[in-house]
């Protein structure tokens, strides 16, 4: 029963409007694809390393045939030409690509059915490890078992992956479920992936498939010591979204930060761009388990929180409808939300919960990402505790999946170790303390609290509605989200889209999308 | 007994006693023997009396302490001057009038986020309409052409618009400062603004949460603000200097 | 309507029994005079001053009468019998008495009606003081109105007076409402009250008449400056209790912190001589429209909070019974309670609430004077902040009326000038934030709430059945309250206690109880 | 990179960056001024890069301030030694066996908070049946015979009651430590015992939340135990203190 006394019909109008909005996004993914596509398919294929200048082989093999004008026919077809031709190994013919020994385009086109066959064989490598990587996590968590809802979730942000291990074993030690390791201002920007371990970030640590393999054994270890499964996150975001999620699929991180429109609002990545971008991610993520967490909670870092609250709800209902699209299943989709309302305002805490049980309520199968109040955190730590104890007790009072945990020294410098510490200190206490509260109150009818929860649905239909008559790129250059307006022609990566050629094939697709 | 403002001391319940408190992780398992290096530690740096009220074991390698210890300094408070921008702070109004009246044409103003930093929300309440907390921002002022170019933008394209648009003023914001990247990114800009030959004629203010006028000054800004400006502030002192400047 | 689904008649049982526990103890207190009951009495007519070698005034003539074995008929009458006869003033006599030049009990005794007459006046000396404070009180608040509800609370302990000053008016810029000046330790069991100003105490600052009215300008003085009136407190309790209620009401004290058995069983003060000064001074306090605020809280520190928690509600009842019989309202009566279950308890915080609002269920005019977490504070003041936010939940979500501002440091030492500004701080953002949460929430029937209310009260009312069948002070001595127990002979100050004479008098029990 | 051990210093987010937190109240107006004054004196103290991450105003005279700063100072963690209770702890059992075995005789223990300290819940968690987190107290010692005093017991009472019942041992409990009164009452306690002839033919132990064996002996009591502190650890203390004592 609705404890917040909310119209099913609302609830399903907002879902047929996002269902709109995703399908005249689809039709626009279908006929594209970028180089960050193609880069991860074949990174999937096993190709790795970079040039001695430090350009990762996959933007090698790919830009090579982008020059050449023929990347819309998709790089699985001209690496799969290449092997036969050459009878080499997928890596090498990359290294012969990255010496300037082999010219993709050039390579006379063998077979069509041997082409076929190899490109599954090729895909093959990918698919393989990331079912084995699911297995193994499966098996962890058979073994170890995990944490209880609300999980704890922190971040490590050092700069550097090795103390970056410390700090998340600590953390673990402390009563931590989930680690997400920050990642360096800029690297969302970067049209490539970094490569091998690295020591020097900024305000977070920079994603590499070698970091992912450290920080994942570093988890490991520390999860047998304390006995449950450690989940791992990192961000499926920027420019190279598909191939963080390759990586990350392939070293079995379990949560990516992976949103529709984030790059396009927060970091002015190009939106034609982004939404090819996380339709391919998204995918992958779905097919190796690996739960995503939407965005939409930075809104409420520019725009006001009580203001634009049903923009947060409305881009859940659009988040959730274009990630079942990729495969994801609900449970897979952890939709964002946050709890910055400005706490000056009277009851605030009251219009927090509201929007809370609001969230919990309109995706029940959906296990809900809870963030902590950052825009209105101040130097004064003692008053930042406090703020963070009220965010968790709304979270416990609402029955969140995924806390990220508050720090106190959220406006003074990522988390120092002792940070963590006291942030996951003041989370246990209130969910122990409450643990059952959840259960001995309901909200008063046509209280503050129900009046609220339908008002932000209500806008929120309104908004959707909107959305969907003029379609989601026209309202983002409106700057109706977050307040911040991009135009599809602007920002960072359209260089990087590509028409696809009639005979486009990426044997990922199909195969991860259960379609064969 | 009254302050004597020369020789000031913190207070805890009674004056000159002192009182500080500390809180920090020592890189070692907790024990009575860690407990007591971070007593020491604390003598150490000159804490009279300090006395660990609690440790707490962060897993293994690392313990994490609170302490409280009397401080033996003083600071003598009436020699202490802090470097600010220095300028009479005017009204939207009495700033769109001092435009007309005594400098009789309009200003360009150029702002950003430079190089990695992305957090707009400083510039946006200094330059965009909306303003801050119901102070319109300089986009909103008459006689003041405020272009903003958002995040991420290098020193390299900031420099290149500021001179296509003439701008008199470029407005930069510096949030993220872990491991002073903010420094080098500042640093950066005045560099290239030097060897485009462009520095002396454009007025370079810097803001963000952990500038000040005097950091500003020493990495060769003409000026800096940090947290509680509001576009007035700014937008006094760029008339007020470009009046100057005019004059000279 | 209840939240808590309590049954009418089970209240009603546990204030019958408390009654007849309360009559049983009024027969005891009716018989009965004391040293403090009498130098009270000095005091409001005027009394003050004391020796070169420090000896109170009040002290050095009870002590006279007493030791003529004559205190039984009341000093009011040695006194107005010499004041005739000398044709002095109370001072004088007072003084000539220390002079050792008057001996009160050989004074020529005088015709009856003068006496009488002389009593009569002497005492209009306190109750036009008293009157006039009430007034100045009444127009205080006409002019600057008070804090709302839950009232801020903070104590002041430097044991400096003038430090405590600085620090009061510091608080009260901050937004306390209610002041306290903590009493060093040991001044309970005085069994005299120190003179004029002090500046030295441990953990606390002697209460005496020169300190309280130094405190109450620098209240007047920063309500002006804030636009409030703000409420000054003090210990009404230990061996001097009816001279602490005298003092306090004439220097128009607001709030006295005044039990019927804390003396006795925190400070092993004799219980024959506390029932007897309890009630003297709860009617002094009761005239002065002073409100008492009991301390059966004090209970938990010493016994567990939630195997005890139902001995608090019965000496709720218990006190409340005794405090009628004093001429006290229930709107005069802040019945104590406390928020002093474990926090690693798991549901602690919903027990809490379930006790919290039980007290304001019961007690439904009474102003609730509610107690911050003490026992299970340590010296992480991180974790204690927290500990004191939920604190604060619970109050503004169970409707308190004045709430004791719990201190992180609370473990450490008394509180630093910051650590109130900081609990402050704690409970203002709390408050704001949840300001019409109670509202909102109903409890779920026969949820945790609602079971464990009704198993505190019932406990409560078969533990009040059985005091009441047994007497008080055999329920003391068998250590039914805070697991302390004290006998009917031991502790302190049980010399002080007098048989009345047949003829004793004391003229301020008819005039404030209003039985002329 | 390794901890060396010899060299400790405070961990912030990476080794050896020896960053803290500190917080305290200035008695003056809150100003930037005042907030610079914080900031040097914190420099002052031997603080690298003090950054005044908060300031406050508390009314009229008063301000508070965050501030973190990164330590200069190591610490040698290999040469420090705490004091501590040289014992070997035993179980309830262990102790009733060796009084039987070892001493042949039963012991008799007295406490007390004294002067004007009226926390007994510590002494009582020691001295009393029932004990403390499911450890009993000594009164429930075969072989102990302990008499709990109580709270704010004068020291003249103590010293007599103790010679009264011959005790072997008296047991102290200090809580309120405010202007040091612990200390003056502990002393007091000890020069009350001498002036009687008795210091040496008793067992002193003091307790207490701000206890610690060094302070104990300092004070010239025979042990001090602090926090955390159960039955069975004075227990094992006193009876083999009395076996060394009776061997001598
Ligand atoms: C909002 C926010 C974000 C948003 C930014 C959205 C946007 N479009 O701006 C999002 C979610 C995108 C974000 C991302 C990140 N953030 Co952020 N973020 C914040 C947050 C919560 C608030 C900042 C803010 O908006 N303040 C409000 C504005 C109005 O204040 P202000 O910037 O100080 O501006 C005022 C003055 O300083 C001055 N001013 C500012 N600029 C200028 C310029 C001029 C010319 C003038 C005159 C005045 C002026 O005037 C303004 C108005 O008074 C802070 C934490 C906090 N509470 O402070 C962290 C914080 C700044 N972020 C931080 C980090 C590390 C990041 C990330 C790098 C984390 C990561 N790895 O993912 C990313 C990447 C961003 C990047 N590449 O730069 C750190 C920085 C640590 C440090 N000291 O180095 C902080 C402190 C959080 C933390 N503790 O980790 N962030
Ligand atoms: C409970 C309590 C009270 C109760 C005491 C009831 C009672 N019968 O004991 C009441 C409410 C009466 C009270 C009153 C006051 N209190 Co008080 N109280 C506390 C409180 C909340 C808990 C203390 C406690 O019981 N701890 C639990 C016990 C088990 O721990 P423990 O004492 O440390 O004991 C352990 C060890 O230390 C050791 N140990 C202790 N003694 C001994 C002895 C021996 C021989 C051995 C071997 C071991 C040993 O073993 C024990 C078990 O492990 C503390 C705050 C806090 N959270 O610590 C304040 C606190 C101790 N109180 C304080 C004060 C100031 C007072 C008052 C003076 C305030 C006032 N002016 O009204 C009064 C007066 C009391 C007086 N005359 O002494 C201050 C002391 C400040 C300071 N450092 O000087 C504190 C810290 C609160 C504060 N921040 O202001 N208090
Ligand atoms: C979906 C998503 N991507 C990315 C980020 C982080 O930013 P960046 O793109 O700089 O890694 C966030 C921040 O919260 C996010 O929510
Ligand atoms: C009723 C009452 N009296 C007195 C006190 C304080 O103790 P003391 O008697 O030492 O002043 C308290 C403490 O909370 C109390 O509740």
């Amino acid at each position: 029963m609705s404890k917040l006394g909310i119209d099913p019909v609302k609830v399903h109008r907002a879902r047929l409007a996002a269902e709109r909005i995703a399908n005249d996004i689809q039709l626009h993914i279908d006929r594209r694809t970028t180089t960050a596509v193609e880069r991860a398919t074949l990174r999937l294929m096993g190709i790795d390393g970079a040039t001695e200048v430090g350009i990762p082989l996959p933007n090698v093999v790919v830009d090579q045939v982008l020059q050449d004008g023929r990347l819309g026919m998709g790089i699985a077809f001209w690496l799969a030409n290449a092997v036969i031709y050459y009878q080499v190994s997928p890596q090498e013919a990359a290294e012969q690509v990255a010496l300037g020994k082999i010219e993709l385009t050039r390579v006379p086109i063998q077979d069509e059915g041997a082409l076929r066959e190899e490109i599954q064989k090729l895909a093959q490598y990918g698919l393989d490890k990331i079912c084995a990587k699911k297995q193994e996590r499966d098996e962890y968590i058979k073994k170890l078992g995990q944490g209880a809802e609300p999980l704890l979730y922190v971040i490590v942000a050092t700069g550097n992956i090795f103390e970056d291990v410390k700090q998340a074993q600590s953390a673990v030690r402390q009563g931590a479920d989930v680690v997400a390791v920050i990642r360096t201002t800029g690297q969302s920007l970067l049209d490539y992936v970094p490569y091998g371990a690295t020591t020097e970030g900024f305000g977070g640590t920079y994603a590499t498939q070698e970091n992912f393999r450290i920080m994942r054994k570093g988890l490991d270890e520390v999860g047998e010591e304390v006995g449950k499964y450690i989940r791992l996150t990192n961000y499926c975001s920027g420019l190279c979204m598909p191939e963080i999620a390759a990586m990350g699929a392939m070293e079995r991180l379990d949560f990516m930060l992976n949103d529709s429109m984030y790059g396009v609002i927060f970091r002015d990545i190009n939106m034609q761009r982004t939404f090819v971008d996380q339709y391919f991610s998204r995918m992958i993520n779905g097919f190796a388990g690996i739960i995503i967490n939407t965005g939409e909670d930075n809104y409420l870092t520019t725009a006001d929180a009580f203001a634009a609250a049903h923009t947060v709800t409305a881009s859940q209902f659009i988040n959730e409808q274009l990630a079942l699209k990729c495969g994801l299943t609900e449970e897979q989709v952890a939709l964002g939300h946050a709890f910055e309302i400005n706490p000056e305002l009277e009851n605030s805490f009251v219009y927090e919960l509201a929007q809370a049980a609001l969230a919990r309520e309109l995706f029940p199968k959906s296990p809900l990402k809870y963030m902590p109040p950052t825009k209105y955190m101040t130097g004064n730590i003692f008053k930042g505790h406090v703020q963070n104890c009220l965010f968790n007790m709304a979270s416990i009072m609402s029955g969140q999946s995924i806390h990220l945990l508050g720090m106190l020294t959220e406006a003074i410098h990522t988390p120092h170790i002792a940070d963590r510490y006291l942030a996951l200190e003041n989370a246990k206490l209130v969910f122990n303390a409450m643990r059952g509260f959840a259960e001995e109150i309901t909200f008063k009818t046509d209280g503050i609290i129900q009046k609220r929860a339908n008002k932000v649905l209500n806008d929120a239909v309104i908004f959707l509605e909107e959305v969907a008559d003029m379609g989601l790129m026209e309202a983002i250059s409106k700057g109706m989200f977050a307040d911040i307006a991009r135009s599809p022609k602007g920002g960072k990566g359209l260089d990087g889209v590509i028409f696809k050629e009639p005979d486009y094939y990426n044997p990922f697709v199909d195969a991860m999308l259960g379609r064969r | 007994m009254e302050v004597d403002l020369t020789r000031i001391k913190p207070y805890g319940d009674t004056l000159n006693d002192g009182l500080m408190q500390l809180s920090f992780t020592l890189p070692i398992d907790l024990g009575d023997e860690a407990a007591e290096a971070a007593r020491q530690l604390v003598g150490k740096m000159g804490f009279d009396e300090p006395k660990v009220v609690f440790s707490q074991s962060l897993g293994k390698g690392f313990s994490f302490y609170i302490v409280y210890g009397r401080c033996r300094e003083t600071i003598d408070i009436t020699t202490i001057r802090v470097e600010k921008v220095n300028v009479n702070v005017l009204s939207k109004k009495e700033i769109e009038d001092f435009i007309k009246q005594s400098l009789g044409r309009s200003i360009n103003v150029i702002g950003a986020c430079i190089e990695s930093d992305a957090h707009t929300v400083g510039i946006d309440a200094i330059m965009n309409m909306k303003g801050y907390n119901g102070h319109k921002g300089l986009e909103s002022y008459k006689g003041i052409n405020a272009l903003n170019l958002g995040a991420q933008v290098t020193c390299e394209e900031l420099a290149a618009r500021a001179m296509e648009i003439k701008a008199d003023a470029v407005l930069i914001s510096q949030v993220v400062t872990q491991k002073d990247i903010h420094i080098a990114n500042l640093t950066r800009l005045i560099e290239i603004l030097e060897a485009e030959g462009v520095r002396d004629k454009l007025i370079t203010v810097v803001g963000g949460p952990r500038i000040d006028h005097a950091l500003a000054q020493e990495l060769g800004y003409d000026a800096g603000f940090g947290p509680g400006t509001y576009a007035e502030h700014v937008a006094s002192y760029l008339v007020h200097e470009i009046h100057n400047r005019q004059r000279r």
